[in-house]
């Protein structure tokens, strides 16, 4: 257990980074690359961990109970939030990608680059 | 590079990468054994300095309300951006949704979803509208409730009202909203320098009880308006996709 | 005079944020917009020269909400900034001016997005630049990737814009995500984001395995960003797309920001940690120098005029990644200088490229051959800028690519002259030799290349082209930057700058600033201090390499005319099929040679480490 | 600070284990599952999936903030973004 969830990590972004390297269709790519970035909460998370603590939340626990880091549950928050942005970027630009060329394959986008 | 040889040269790289972590892994704390001192040191004041029982919240908005501002304006220029890029383009013409032309060639949102979906919205409404505003107290907070009021607008939409989830959210007040709510945000930490304080310090009073929903000062004000600027920019970017799907044609299609 | 820290960030998000929210109100009035974003940007710009100006006696910190640290802990957010840090925040500032005014006649419509993305990028670029928190610098750097992202897909109705917006976004989103779990690991083994605590942090124990790593993975964005070797492919094809003007940013100052951010946290987090100086100087002088050739090399054979401005910016990068890797204050203040004078003269030539673009309605070098006579102010500009760039004396590139020569040589690298001298002469030579030829019609247009002509045809109509005139509006900005870079060499600068980046490499000065608010008066420099000053080894290489780039240009003109040798060969088009199986376009080939890139990287890093 | 702490909150610490244990697994087969779906309208579920269990995964490390936000935009708003950008795509090639 102690270091798993740190393998899991690497497996996770290993396997996005597969995904984008295999993928023929760029929509799926940038699935993968939210499989990428996913892997980052889990280390965040991870790294902040104390066993046997609670949640950061003192609305209904005594204050000065032993807790797990607020920090990076706070720099989690901010990733998810860049995610989405910069997933929805990307998901338009594609569109407009396929709009133009008719096709998501990043092969035949290739040949028209410019 | 042809695929194959691309997919071998990747896992080459990839397993030298790997490699490399885990070797440096031995010098990670392990798992559960989080050395300190920056969450420890926060958790100890700032319940009794900020008046939040969130302390995640307290964090997000007050410790490190820097990175949360950068956060918001990359979420405002996500929505931006989807919008300069899928400008109408030459050649491409509005036509009416596929639901609401005449020669509709799909069956009509059943009753049951449409009801199922319209009841859901109010409750919605409610959820986000509460969650936005009770991030210095639970686990929760402008983001989270801004995303689920946002959904409300989405499924005004899955009930097949598609005009209507336009009519609702209009680009232009949407953007409104989605300015004000960034805007705000990097506003307030200007009214604490206009009051010769640090950029986004807390000038506002606490509050006595801690948690309580009007505690904690400029928290709960910047959650509400983080909600805003989250909604607006998720509605402003579902819709401009959905555009993209229902209204826009190329050419002569 | 502190708080303009965060009023050189938070005041254009302000107005990015207003003028999107009143848009409505705004449509139509195109001028009121520009002004707006014009007067933003350059009050900015002021901002951060009174910041650079005034910190001169030291860094100064601003802590946003007033929370100072106690006990060496750190508990929110600062902005850190010493003369280096904002000067380059300044030169963003005057570059996005600059820009903007090029933009008031280059654009015929604009829309407001426009505005409000540009200043959000600057805001990023500042942001980036003043952060002293880890995590703040993967926020900007995110702020200013996704304004990028967006700007550079701004004209979808080009054929390309698409595929280079494409390839920019996922290489960078992929190196930022890798940077982001680099901060895990080292705030998982530190629990600090500050870079000044981290710093001390593990400066205090024995180099180890998890440094190495979280350092590998925290410069893997920045390596990205930089344009690095083999992490640069996106740059050409982000750069052959983008709006002109975007350019100008891309080239001047974004790819430098991403080296600024290296040289950023190996000096405040991990310099003394690491140790092994003089291994890891070596490992990043070698990308560096393979950067700087491979860029120079493939800026050669380019006809695309924006992709050859692109390509010898990678040639460029790898300069200055060259002249920090050296570790001396020397080097740095080199660098530091060569930055400056290179974004002025780059950002003048794209400007230039811009009103061809403009005027003629292509940059294909070939098309253009002669076409660009009567653009005799523009050209006079275009051949300046490109003396410029091959470090003619007064130009300031001379100065700090002449400071990063004398260090190395007094530091047992004297190769390093020969091939700085031929990757000036090789990029100075390719820009000459379209000056020559689109300007003054001299020689024969080089051979048409069947693909590089589709590519370079395709980029048409970024404005209503075909005016009469060029606009002064888009003269002046080129003009006034070719000045700043003969203003940057003439100005006795020296001692200053040379100051300020002993203090930059001064990791236990920093913390003491930071995290106990000393004031440092005497830094201390990790080598000895060199002078610096215009030596006569710095004229007469500056002398040798625009003096090499002009005999270069004119062959590559007359090579045709030549008596022998003239057949079979034509000057760099022995490269293009190598080019072409690595600069493919492909998203999955550009990722699979990061990975590989940073194994490698990896791999020296654990020898070394051991 | 590396033993553990107990609170009177605190889970057993071998329910604790091997619940983590369990929907790591789950999460690192969910990621592998998202990649090998090639069909993008299968692969956005598969998605909205995975996102139910990373937030799971978050609830078990404590982080009842992140859970909420992995819930309402991994598991919703990211797959209707996917999904109507896939749709929107799809109706091209017909």
């Amino acid at each position: 257990m102690q270091v798993f969830p740190f393998i899991v990590v690497a497996w996770i972004a290993g396997v996005g980074l597969y995904g984008i390297v295999t993928s023929r269709n760029l929509i799926h790519q940038i699935v993968c690359l939210i499989v990428v970035q996913s892997s980052t909460y889990v280390l965040l998370l991870g790294v902040g961990y104390v066993t046997g603590a609670v949640a950061p939340y003192y609305y209904d626990v005594p204050v000065h109970t032993p807790a797990v880091d607020p920090v990076v549950q706070a720099l989690a928050l901010t990733d998810v939030v860049v995610e989405a942005a910069v997933t929805a970027l990307l998901l338009s630009v594609a569109i407009q990608a396929h709009k133009r060329f008719g096709t998501l394959d990043p092969h035949e986008l290739a040949e028209f680059k410019g | 590079m042809r695929p194959a040889l691309r997919r071998w040269v990747f896992l080459a790289g990839a397993a030298g990468l790997v490699a490399f972590y885990l070797w440096g892994l031995s010098g990670l704390p392990g798992f559960g054994n989080y050395p300190g001192p920056y969450g420890p040191a926060i958790l100890r004041i700032a319940v009794a300095q900020t008046h939040a029982t969130g302390v995640v919240s307290a964090v997000n908005f007050e410790y490190r309300g820097f990175d949360t501002v950068g956060e918001e304006f990359i979420l405002f220029t996500a929505a931006a951006g989807t919008a300069i890029v899928l400008r109408m383009l030459r050649g491409e013409r509005e036509r009416p949704p596929a639901d609401e032309a005449r020669d509709r060639d799909v069956p009509p949102t059943s009753g049951a979803v449409r009801t199922v979906a319209l009841m859901f919205t109010g409750p919605v409404v409610v959820a986000g509208w509460w969650l936005a505003s009770h991030a210095q107290a639970n686990p929760s907070g402008g983001f989270q409730g801004g995303v689920v009021l946002a959904t409300a607008f989405i499924l005004i939409y899955l009930a097949g009202e598609f005009l209507t989830f336009r009519r609702l959210s209009p680009t232009a007040i949407a953007d409104a909203v989605e300015a004000a709510g960034a805007g705000g945000f990097a506003a307030i930490g200007l009214a604490a320098v206009c009051l010769g304080l640090p950029y986004l310090d807390n000038f506002l009073p606490l509050g006595q009880i801690p948690g309580a929903v009007s505690s904690s000062g400029t928290i709960a004000l910047i959650s509400f308006f983080v909600g805003l600027e989250v909604a607006a920019a998720f509605i402003l970017i579902v819709s401009e996709l959905l555009e993209q799907t229902l209204l826009i044609r190329h050419g002569g299609g | 005079m502190d708080q303009l820290f965060a009023l050189s960030v938070a005041v254009p998000l302000l107005v990015a944020a207003a003028l999107v929210g009143v848009k409505p109100l705004l449509s139509g009035r195109r001028r009121t917009l520009d002004a707006l974003a014009i007067l933003t940007a350059a009050s900015v710009a002021a901002m951060l020269l009174v910041i650079m100006i005034r910190t001169d006696g030291g860094d100064r910190v601003y802590w946003f909400a007033g929370f100072r640290p106690f006990h060496g802990i750190v508990i929110g957010i600062d902005f850190a900034a010493g003369p280096l840090s904002a000067g380059l925040a300044a030169l963003a500032a005057v570059l996005v001016t600059a820009v903007m005014i090029f933009s008031w006649r280059y654009f015929r419509q604009v829309a407001t997005y426009y505005h409000a993305l540009m200043l959000t990028f600057l805001a990023g670029m500042t942001g980036f630049c003043l952060t002293g928190d880890i995590f703040d610098l993967f926020v900007w750097f995110e702020l200013m990737g996704v304004s990028a992202y967006a700007l550079t897909a701004y004209r979808p109705e080009e054929r390309g814009p698409i595929q280079g917006a494409l390839n920019f976004a996922i290489t960078n989103s992929v190196g930022a995500y890798l940077s982001l779990s680099g901060i895990g690991l080292i705030y998982g083994r530190t629990g600090a984001l500050n870079m000044a605590q981290i710093g001390a942090y593990i400066s205090r124990h024995p180099p180890d395995r998890l440094v190495a790593v979280a350092f590998l993975l925290i410069i893997a964005g920045l390596l990205v960003k930089g344009a690095i070797v083999p992490f640069h492919f996106w740059l050409a094809d982000a750069h052959a797309v983008a709006p002109t003007p975007l350019c100008v940013l891309f080239s001047g100052v974004m790819v430098e920001l991403g080296l600024y951010g290296i040289a950023r946290v190996y000096w405040s987090m991990f310099g003394s940690a690491l140790g092994h100086r003089a291994a890891i100087s070596h490992l990043f002088l070698a990308l560096g120098v393979a950067t700087a050739v491979a860029g120079a090399l493939f800026c050669f054979r380019e006809r695309h005029i924006k992709r050859l401005l692109a390509f010898s910016t990678i040639s460029h990068a790898g300069m200055f990644l060259a002249g920090i890797a050296l570790l001396t204050p020397l080097g740095l203040a080199g660098t530091a200088v060569y930055v400056a004078g290179h974004a002025m003269v780059k950002g003048a030539l794209f400007l230039c490229a811009g009103i061809v673009l403009h005027r003629l309605g292509s940059v294909n070098e070939t098309w253009l051959h002669g076409r660009g006579r009567h653009l005799r102010i523009t050209g006079v500009l275009f051949t300046l800028a490109g003396l410029g760039l091959a470090d003619l004396p007064p130009f300031g590139t001379f100065l700090g690519k002449g400071w990063i020569e004398d260090t190395g040589s007094a530091h047992g690298m004297p190769w390093l002259t020969p091939v700085f001298i031929l990757c000036a002469i090789l990029v100075g030579g390719a820009v000459l030799r379209v000056a020559g030829g689109v300007f003054y019609g001299l020689g024969d247009p080089p051979a048409e290349d069947r693909r590089m002509a589709q590519e370079a045809a395709e980029e048409t109509s970024e404005t209503d082209g075909g005016g009469q005139r060029t606009p002064l509006s888009m003269l002046i900005p080129p003009a006034v930057l070719a000045a700043l870079a003969v203003a940057i060499g003439l100005t006795p600068l020296g001692p200053a700058v040379e100051a300020a980046a002993v203090r930059f490499q001064d990791q236990a000065a920093y913390d003491a600033t930071v995290l106990h608010g000393a004031h440092v008066a005497h830094p201390v420099a990790p080598f000895p201090v060199e002078a610096a000053g215009v030596t006569v080894p710095d004229v007469v290489t500056g002398l040798v390499s625009a003096a090499g780039a002009l005999l270069l240009a004119c062959l590559a003109l007359y090579w045709r005319r030549l008596p022998a040798l003239r057949r079979g060969y034509e000057p760099g088009t022995g490269l293009t099929a190598l080019a072409e199986g690595f600069q493919s376009g492909v998203i999955n080939d550009y990722v699979t040679w990061m990975v590989l890139g940073l194994a490698c990287i990896g791999g020296v890093l654990a020898l070394i480490i051991g | 600070m590396s033993a553990a702490v107990v609170t009177p909150y605190t889970v057993p610490a071998g329910l604790m284990d091997t619940l983590q244990v369990t929907v790591l697994v789950l999460v690192a087969a969910g990621a592998a599952a998202v990649v090998l779906t090639r069909r993008l309208v299968r692969q956005v579920l598969v998605l909205g999936a995975y996102g139910i269990m990373l937030a799971v995964l978050f609830l078990t490390f404590q982080a009842p903030d992140v859970t909420l936000s992995a819930l309402t935009v991994g598991a919703v708003a990211l797959p209707i973004i996917v999904l109507l950008a896939a749709s929107k795509t799809r109706k091209k090639e017909e």
